[in-house]
């Protein structure tokens, strides 16, 4: 917090953020000037992603390459390495893609869509503060911007009922978790002075060895009110019903651009130094992930509801990746594990996306909920589309050779490099125990007389799925290049 | 004559367990009461506990950035409000209801 | 280029059937491209050099340099014959389901062609991430298999299959990913997924000490296999997912997919792990012997003639399991023999039994009964094809089974005492569900086909003559001249055993 | 012509035979398959003359014949030849198979001209002289066992070759998985032997034989020789392993007469013939395969006179013959036992052919309570089964006389024999007299008791030169192998067949030790010969007396022993004893393994680790109660444990 001072930089590395900001306000305005009638939802959706088009190239042209340290902007409230680089890239390129859902899902499109693309990209754009931000006060402001917007997005559903519990759920628990997380931070500024996580890397440390427990108190809220964002068991049980109350579009985009947005702040945190030093906080986060697995994997191996086995699905996912912030966390900030983090929520974002475009390509109206048994006879009707849906449930298996596999390899690597052997084997266990919930799809889908199909009109949700399969096998099979991409990034 | 200097000298620490004080109550309110604007109400008192806090901080450095967090807070817990009441009032038109225990579809 | 041909040319002809437009057709396109495919592997063969021990056509090209992951092929003794086997066994496969499968022909021919992709790269990856991806990969054209176009309890037997494998092989993938954190002690600095580079850690041996390093990834590795294999008491999975297969997945099953585990045992733990593999090697064998005779005694109850097979199939695998942990110049090599063998016999009785079933509909052996007036060339084959199952001489079987006995004597003389109670067992239940099916009065479903004209049994047709021929020759062949097979894996089987403890495999040409 | 190529001949004949017949063998044409079948064998024959004259020609140390033809295959240190070896005991060996089953063949023609599946009799029977000449010519161990298993084979279709009979199939199987078990410990003699001697090459083995006897009961050389002993008792259906054979009758009579009597069962024999060396040197195998030779011989005849069945009367004395042979080789009279094999398969082979003839001419009669009387329909097969008939009770000069009485000679004069080993051999001598005259009574002498319906015939001529020829040979087959005492008494006619098979017997030790002429006195010999002929004699008498004039007494005679007759009338019980201690309880067993180790051990593990998953799922569930205040307070809690934990040191 020193002299205001900032000039034409800041506002280069801010761009996207500012422009992301600008598009936002378009569909909204085109409206207002419409009269309040809303315009073909064709045009509203092209401006929405040519607004991500630009931040994503915002992002990529003024992003850091790594080398030589990295700029941070507005006095140090912003950072952009590595990490905002690539965890902002893939946070937009999943809104990209979740907007398509949004204009397709009969649970989405409609008299409000523009406010909705408003609601999206603010949501977006709280969710790049908070992963640039390295200021307690800025990750809260991204923080609550990005679930504010969702709180509506949701309750904006055309399903009237199960959406509003949905919406309320969240919103009294997210907010609950804010106080949470902001109650930590007033410790921390009280014990170390101040609420910026550079600083916070410099004084954790002897706070920590010397068992400042007021700090350690303050740490360990903000540590909450993370694993709340990232759904960690036993702060997850909101995930299972706000996802499947929300429409898929929005559960998509709350199950992948909004849990890398949190996990990337996560690790920020996590990452600092002399987080290792302290022992018992590690090894609480070991068991939470292990418990997180745990959890997911078996609560969503007795589940019917296609939308409530993938929202489990996700808990157990965090629960991988956690593993990983802990491998981080242990390595005090090195590059690898953290890249693995990165390229798991990447695999992770992909084939989670893509098993909710699916969901939203074969929910027939806003009141529908697809059970797993519907999916019968699929394979049948729309071959394509099987396919694609085996492959990101293979690839969330963790089946090789597709992203989710070489995800899962990278991150147990990093973990056992990290003396996490038994984490690891808690991992694999767990993702044998997570086949048998990903085969039940396949299983209907192929291996039952049904009849189940999809609307054929929706082009835009089946080119994204068709995309995605071919983006989860490529990238699964080229993963060296791209590992190495995101670890010289951050290193 | 027992040391009543802690019952007449008012430290930061009073105002911390004041704070403290204010965020259970907020706490006990989410979890036990039914009426979602009283549920909105405790989570605003869980926030101003966090308030008083930051403020008595920010005292004890002698600082000012405490205080300033303050106003980012309170600005975000009006929008938070805002967004919140505008959810209820959806709601109950919807459903005529503000009772919590009425949204319990969602489980399992 | 030419182990690489071999691998992706079914993954080609896998997209060339899915893209084939016309239905008639397409399995003529897919038996010429299997043709095809078992011609490169003969191309192979014939570059082959049989007297070294060494890695031959090897490829290798970084795949995931910061993890030391390479596409690293290569071919030796061990490896060569089941790669013909593989081969060899898909066109026949192709041909043998000519009529059975008549629903999503596409769908079939594809994850044949893929399962034949991801069979040969786990016998050709010589890289312990690429292994895993091929291992893996190859259960999900088989889960398909078994559950789109098997038997009425198709999808719990697909899932068995599919959890118990999964299960065994992750344990596999977090021993191989410690392993390659190892590495850098031998490649200097860079860490290493390569299986020489494995090799070259000979990780310290602790007797008397479970949670010790070679013990433990000894263990990881083992388990992985035995279950592939499949290893008593870890078998259960292997009976249902026959039974509910339909006829060429069965065939796979049996004739490649086992061997897989007990191919992972050669390349993987005996080598990585010997002293483990020594030290624990009684552990291996009891199991071998008691899946012997346990399969034995339990095939020769079974109600179900495609189960019976199936258990006999628990106990040659565990023929095989003794052959390996042997360790011994005869058991390796009769085990190696054995699995061509086994792959050939067991196959062709499934291709047997599948075309029974394409006539009559049922596998119960109480309803059958007096085919043998009825079929007789069919009965001939099923007989020709059993006395190979029972080892008699001059038939493969038998060269195996001496051979790994011979082995187990060496090992220890109580071993072969016990194990040959399954010479005898094999016999008896084998040549009773002969009894039972072929011979004795006409049975229900005999009898019913003659009196309904519509349902007559016939016997083989030209193109189940086709299939059958192959086999049989094969199976006289391998018995009369075994030679000629086994001095392909010998060199490398041999200089495998004499160099157990620091082995070392040589690639020629390596890079 | 070079000796490889005509061994080549010689094995390969048969097997070109089988195939020619084997891809045709739908086939009813009964002279083609008869021509082609009989012509492989002859010519194998007339390969195996040539052979055996070669021999003869040559110097007496170099009468070995061995070729090779290709590496079968090689191991480490072992290694396989497909090689053969003609010598003194094989060459004799493939002329009696070659030339006894060339009879058998022309037999069958006439035979099993009426069988619809006569191309595949034939096809299978060829098979089979092809698997018996590998087995007598291989010239290791396991090129022998090639042949043993391919016997089995070929046995195991011949006995059920009427399938659709079930009772037939199952005799088939039987067979095979009886001699299944013998060659299960057949294999692991091998083993004993090639991890001892390194070889399993059967002149190497004797060569490399030790030179002292071995005294232990687990020595290398005892426990091998045991364990082929075992794998022979399963092949020559000795005790305990003899079960198979009688019910083996139900193959055509021919294949009983080739297979079950002259050829497959005189394999455990032979096997031991070409190991004497080494089987010498094992005194206690020795005098194990003595006692249950013995043994056998009496038990197999106490049967052989109580059944009624004209072909199982004959099974039982093949078995009982056997253990005669078995007898011989246990007290190291390697060459009377194969002397007795010789003469016995001239014999055996005529009567069951003749047995043959008479079902045949009984169109398909096989209980002897129904017939009686047939000498006059069927003179032929009449006069020439009274020459089996002599030559099986040893009347001299009849074949049988010389090798049996050699047999019991040497039960009492060797060094390994004992009185009670010649007391048993007696016995069984008397018993073999008795029943076999009293088969002969009840078949073709005495009155008829044929069935009105049924009218005898005589067989035609294709079936009854072979019976012709085969009668001549039970004649004179012994004259080549005429004892020293009564060759001395005739003027100096040498024992020819002693001779013959010398370079290759293995002298006892013990003989050797005491020199040439042991302690027993011609007279001694003289007083035992008459001994057995009389006790014959005397049997002979009694069953004429009871099944031709005093046609009561049978009857009398099995109520006076009501519970041992039916003992033995049942065969002892001991298939019975078979099936209710091993083979019931190993199907029941089975059963229970299955149902208690895979499916309520392994598989109920599984499902109980997927409930217990399951349950996991069922439990979050229900913590899942959709009430948001209760998940707040999991937040709490989970805030408040993650807290203390955290604080705490």
């Amino acid at each position: 917090m020193n002299t205001a001072n900032f000039g034409l930089e800041d506002i280069l590395l801010t761009s996207p953020m500012i422009v992301l900001f600008l598009f936002s306000l378009v569909p909204l305005t085109i409206k207002i000037l419409r009269g309040n009638v809303e315009q073909v939802h064709l045009a509203t959706v092209i401006e929405v992603l040519i607004g991500l088009l630009v931040t994503a190239t915002l992002i990529v042209v003024f992003g850091s390459e790594g080398q030589g340290g990295s700029p941070t902007a507005f006095g140090g409230q912003l950072i952009f390495d590595g990490l905002t680089t690539w965890s902002s890239l893939i946070a937009v390129v999943i809104t990209g893609a979740s907007v398509v859902l949004m204009y397709e899902n009969p649970s989405t499109r409609g008299p409000q869509f523009s406010e909705l693309m408003f609601l999206t990209m603010s949501s977006l754009l709280g969710a790049l503060i908070l992963i640039a931000s390295i200021n307690l006060i800025g990750v809260f402001i991204g923080l609550e911007l990005m679930s504010l917007s969702l709180y509506l997005m949701i309750a904006m559903s055309h399903e009237q009922k199960i959406s509003k519990e949905a919406a309320i759920k969240y919103f009294v628990l997210g907010s609950m978790a804010s106080a949470v997380f902001l109650y930590g931070v007033s410790f921390i500024y009280g014990t170390t002075g101040s609420i910026s996580t550079v600083d916070l890397m410099e004084t954790a440390q002897p706070l920590i060895q010397g068992h400042s427990n007021l700090f350690i108190f303050g740490f360990a809220l903000v540590i909450i009110g993370f694993c709340f964002k990232v759904s960690i068991a036993p702060f997850h049980a909101w995930t299972p019903d706000v996802y499947q109350g929300s429409p898929t579009p929005v559960t998509a985009f709350m199950a992948t651009a909004v849990k890398t947005a949190s996990f990337a702040a996560f690790l920020r945190i996590l990452a600092s130094k002399g987080i290792g030093g302290s022992d018992n906080l590690l090894n609480l986060l070991q068991w939470l992930a292990v418990i997180t697995m745990t959890v997911g994997n078996v609560a969503a191996l007795v589940q019917n509801n296609l939308k409530r086995t993938l929202a489990y699905s996700s808990v157990a996912h965090s629960g991988y990746v956690l593993m990983g912030v802990i491998a981080v966390g242990i390595s005090e900030g090195s590059a690898y594990p953290a890249a693995s983090v990165i390229y798991y929520l990447m695999a992770y974002s992909l084939m989670t996306l893509g098993a909710f475009a699916v969901l939203s390509l074969i929910e027939r109206n806003e009141n529908h909920f697809v059970q797993t048994d519907e999916l019968a006879g699929l394979a049948k009707s729309h071959p394509m589309l099987a396919l694609c849906f085996s492959v990101f449930l293979f690839s969330l298996a963790g089946l090789p050779p597709v992203m989710g596999f070489f995800g899962k390899l990278y991150l147990f690597s990093a973990a056992i490099n990290e003396g996490l052997l038994w984490m690891a084997l808690w991992g694999i266990i767990n993702s044998v125990l997570s086949v048998y919930f990903y085969l039940r799809p396949i299983v209907v889908m192929y291996m039952k007389e049904g009849s189940c199909t999809s609307s054929k009109e929706n082009y835009g949700t089946t080119f994204v799925v068709v995309v995605l399969a071919v983006l989860i096998i490529v990238l699964g099979v080229v993963s060296g290049p791209i590992f190495n991409m995101v670890e010289r990034s951050l290193g | 004559m027992p040391d009543i200097s802690i019952l007449t000298t008012i430290t930061p620490n009073h105002y911390l367990v004041l704070s403290a004080c204010l965020f259970m109550i907020g706490v006990a309110g989410v979890l036990l009461r039914r009426n979602l604007i009283v549920l909105f109400m405790s989570i605003e008192l869980m926030l101003n506990a966090v308030n008083l806090s930051f403020v008595t901080f920010s005292h004890s450095f002698g600082k000012v950035d405490g205080q300033v967090m303050v106003f980012f807070v309170m600005t975000i817990a009006a929008a938070e409000a805002a967004v919140g009441l505008a959810l209820a009032v959806s709601i109950f038109k919807r459903f005529k209801e503000v009772n919590i225990r009425f949204f319990e579809h969602l489980k399992g | 280029m030419l182990l690489s041909l071999l691998i992706f040319l079914p993954i080609v002809l896998a997209l060339a059937v899915t893209a084939w437009p016309q239905k008639t057709t397409l399995r003529y396109l897919a038996l010429a491209g299997s043709i095809i495919e078992f011609a490169v592997s003969l191309v192979v063969l014939l570059q082959f050099d049989k007297t070294s021990p060494a890695l031959q056509l090897v490829e290798k090209h970084m795949w995931v340099e910061r993890f030391g992951i390479s596409y690293f092929l290569g071919i030796d003794g061990i490896s060569m014959m089941l790669v013909m086997l593989t081969t060899f066994l898909t066109p026949v496969i192709i041909l043998a389901s000519w009529k059975s499968i008549d629903e999503r022909i596409k769908g079939f021919h594809a994850s044949l062609f893929v399962l034949q992709t991801a069979m040969l790269g786990s016998f050709l990856a010589m890289d312990a991430i690429l292994f895993y991806t091929f291992w893996e990969l190859s259960l999900i054209p088989m889960y398909f298999m078994v559950g789109i176009w098997g038997g009425a309890r198709r999808i719990y037997a697909t899932v068995k299959f599919f959890i118990y494998t999964m299960s065994g092989s992750v344990l596999m993938l977090l021993a191989i990913i410690f392993m390659m954190r190892l590495t850098p002690e031998v490649t200097g600095g860079s860490i290493s997924a390569s299986i020489l580079d494995f090799y070259k850690l000979q990780i310290p041996f602790i007797a008397g000490d479970f949670f010790t390093p070679q013990t433990l990834l000894f263990f990881a590795f083992a388990l992985a296999f035995a279950i592939k294999v499949p290893m008593f008491p870890l078998h259960t999975w292997l009976p249902d997912a026959h039974v509910e297969a339909p006829t060429p997945g069965s065939v796979i099953l049996a004739g490649v997919m086992l061997k897989m585990g007990t191919y992972g045992f050669i390349r993987w733990v005996i080598p990585l792990f010997p002293e483990a593999a020594e030290h624990f090697s009684w552990l291996f064998i009891g199991a071998g012997v008691v899946g012997i005779i346990y399969g034995a005694l339990v095939a020769m109850i079974q109600p179900d003639v495609k189960k019976l097979i199936a258990y006999s199939s628990v106990s040659h695998m565990g023929y095989i399991i003794i052959g390996l942990f042997t360790m011994n110049s005869y058991g390796l090599n009769g085990g190696l023999y054995q699995m061509l063998n086994h792959g050939i016999s067991t196959g062709a009785l499934f291709l047997l039994i599948g075309m029974i079933y394409e006539r009559t509909h049922s596998r119960e052996i109480a309803k059958y009964g007096g085919l043998a007036s009825a079929l007789p060339f069919f009965t001939i084959a099923f007989i020709i094809v059993t006395m190979s199952s029972i080892a008699v001489p001059m038939t493969n079987g038998f060269i195996g089974e001496f051979l790994i006995l011979l082995g187990s004597y060496q090992y220890s003389p109580w071993v072969a005492v016990f194990s040959v109670t399954g010479v005898v067992l094999g016999a008896a239940y084998m040549l009773w569900m002969v009894k039972r099916v072929f011979f004795g009065p006409k049975g229900e479903i005999v009898l019913a086909a003659e009196k309904d004209s519509h349902h007559a049994l016939y016997d083989l047709s030209p193109r189940e003559v086709l299939v059958l021929v192959p086999l049989v020759v094969l199976i006289f062949w391998m018995g009369l001249f075994p030679n000629q097979f086994m001095n392909y894996s010998k060199t490398s089987v041999d200089y495998l055993i004499q160099n157990k403890n620091q082995y070392m495999l040589l690639g020629a040409g390596e890079r | 012509m070079s000796h490889q190529l005509l061994v080549a001949v010689l094995i390969l004949s048969p097997l070109i035979g089988f195939l020619l017949n084997g891809v045709r063998f739908k086939h009813t044409n009964y002279i083609a398959a008869g021509a082609i079948a009989t012509t492989a064998v002859f010519i194998s024959f007339i390969c195996s003359v040539l052979l055996f004259l070669d021999l003869v020609n040559a110097p007496e140390n170099q009468r070995t014949i061995a070729v090779g033809f290709y590496e079968w295959f090689s191991v480490d240190k072992f290694s396989i030849n497909a090689g053969f070896v003609v010598d003194q005991i094989s060459s004799i060996m493939i002329l009696i198979i070659t030339g006894v089953g060339s009879l058998i063949h022309l037999f069958s023609i006439g035979y099993m001209h009426h069988d619809k599946g006569v191309t595949k009799y034939f096809a299978y029977l060829n098979l089979f002289v092809f698997n018996m000449l590998l087995l007598v010519l291989g010239d290791s161990l396991l090129t022998m066992f090639v042949g043993w298993e391919g016997v089995g084979l070929c046995s195991y279709l011949l006995i059920g070759f009427w399938f659709n009979d079930a009772a037939k199939a199952a005799a088939g199987m039987k067979a095979f998985i009886t001699n299944r078990i013998g060659d299960a410990a057949f294999i692991i003699g091998m083993f004993i032997l090639f991890f001892t001697f390194g070889t399993l090459n059967i002149h190497e083995l004797n060569a490399l034989a030790p030179t002292t006897m071995e005294a232990s009961w687990l020595g290398a050389v005892t426990l091998g020789t045991l364990m082929l002993f075992i794998g022979a008792t399963g092949k020559s259906a000795q005790i305990p392993l003899y079960v198979w054979l009688p019910d083996a009758m139900a193959g055509p009579t021919p294949v009983s007469a080739l297979i079950h009597a002259a050829t497959m069962v005189t394999a455990g024999v032979y096997m031991i013939v070409r190991l004497n060396p080494l089987f010498v040197m094992a005194p206690n195998t020795m005098m194990v395969i003595a006692v249950i030779g013995a043994a056998t011989a009496v038990m197999a005849a106490t049967i052989g006179l109580t059944q009624y069945d004209i072909k199982k009367v004959l099974a039982y004395s093949t078995v009982s013959q056997l253990g005669y042979m078995f007898l011989a080789v246990g007290v190291g009279a390697f060459g009377a036992g194969m002397f007795h094999l010789m003469t016995h398969a001239f014999f055996k082979a005529l009567m069951f052919l003749g047995s043959g003839s008479v079902i045949h001419g009984m169109h398909e009669e096989q209980d002897i309570r129904k017939m009686g009387g047939l000498k006059k329909y069927m003179p032929i097969t009449h006069i020439t089964f009274v020459m089996g008939w002599l030559a099986i009770i040893g009347t001299p000069p009849f074949s049988g006389f010389f090798s049996k009485d050699e047999i019991l000679w040497q039960a009492y004069s060797s060094p390994r024999g004992h009185v009670l080993l010649w007391v048993a051999g007696a016995i069984g001598a008397g018993l073999t007299a008795f029943y076999m005259t009293r088969l002969m009574a009840l078949t073709f002498w005495g009155t008829s008791r044929v069935d009105k319906h049924v009218h005898p015939h005589e067989s035609g001529s294709l079936m009854t030169i072979p019976l012709i020829v085969l009668a001549v040979l039970s004649v004179i087959g012994g004259w080549i192998g005429i004892p020293h005492v009564i060759g001395e008494s005739l003027g100096h006619i040498p024992n020819y067949w002693e001779h013959w098979l010398s370079p290759l017997i293995a002298k006892m030790p013990e003989v050797a030790a005491a020199g040439e002429h042991a302690a027993h006195s011609a007279v001694e010999e003289w007083l035992l010969m008459g001994a057995s002929v009389s006790i014959a004699g005397i049997s002979v008498l009694t069953a004429c007396l009871m099944y031709l004039k005093n046609t009561d007494a049978p009857k009398k005679v099995s109520d006076a022993f009501g519970p041992v007759y039916k003992a033995v009338y049942n065969k002892y019980f001991v298939d019975e004893f078979y099936f209710a201690s091993l083979i019931n309880p190993l199907i029941k067993g089975s059963r229970n393994l299955w149902y208690y180790v895979d499916v309520n051990v392994i598989d109920k593990a599984t499902y109980k680790t997927t409930d217990l998953v399951r349950g996991g799922g069922s439990f979050v569930r229900s913590l899942q109660n959709g009430n948001m205040q209760q998940y707040a307070l999991y937040v709490i809690a989970g805030a408040a444990i993650t807290l203390s934990l955290v604080l705490m040191r």
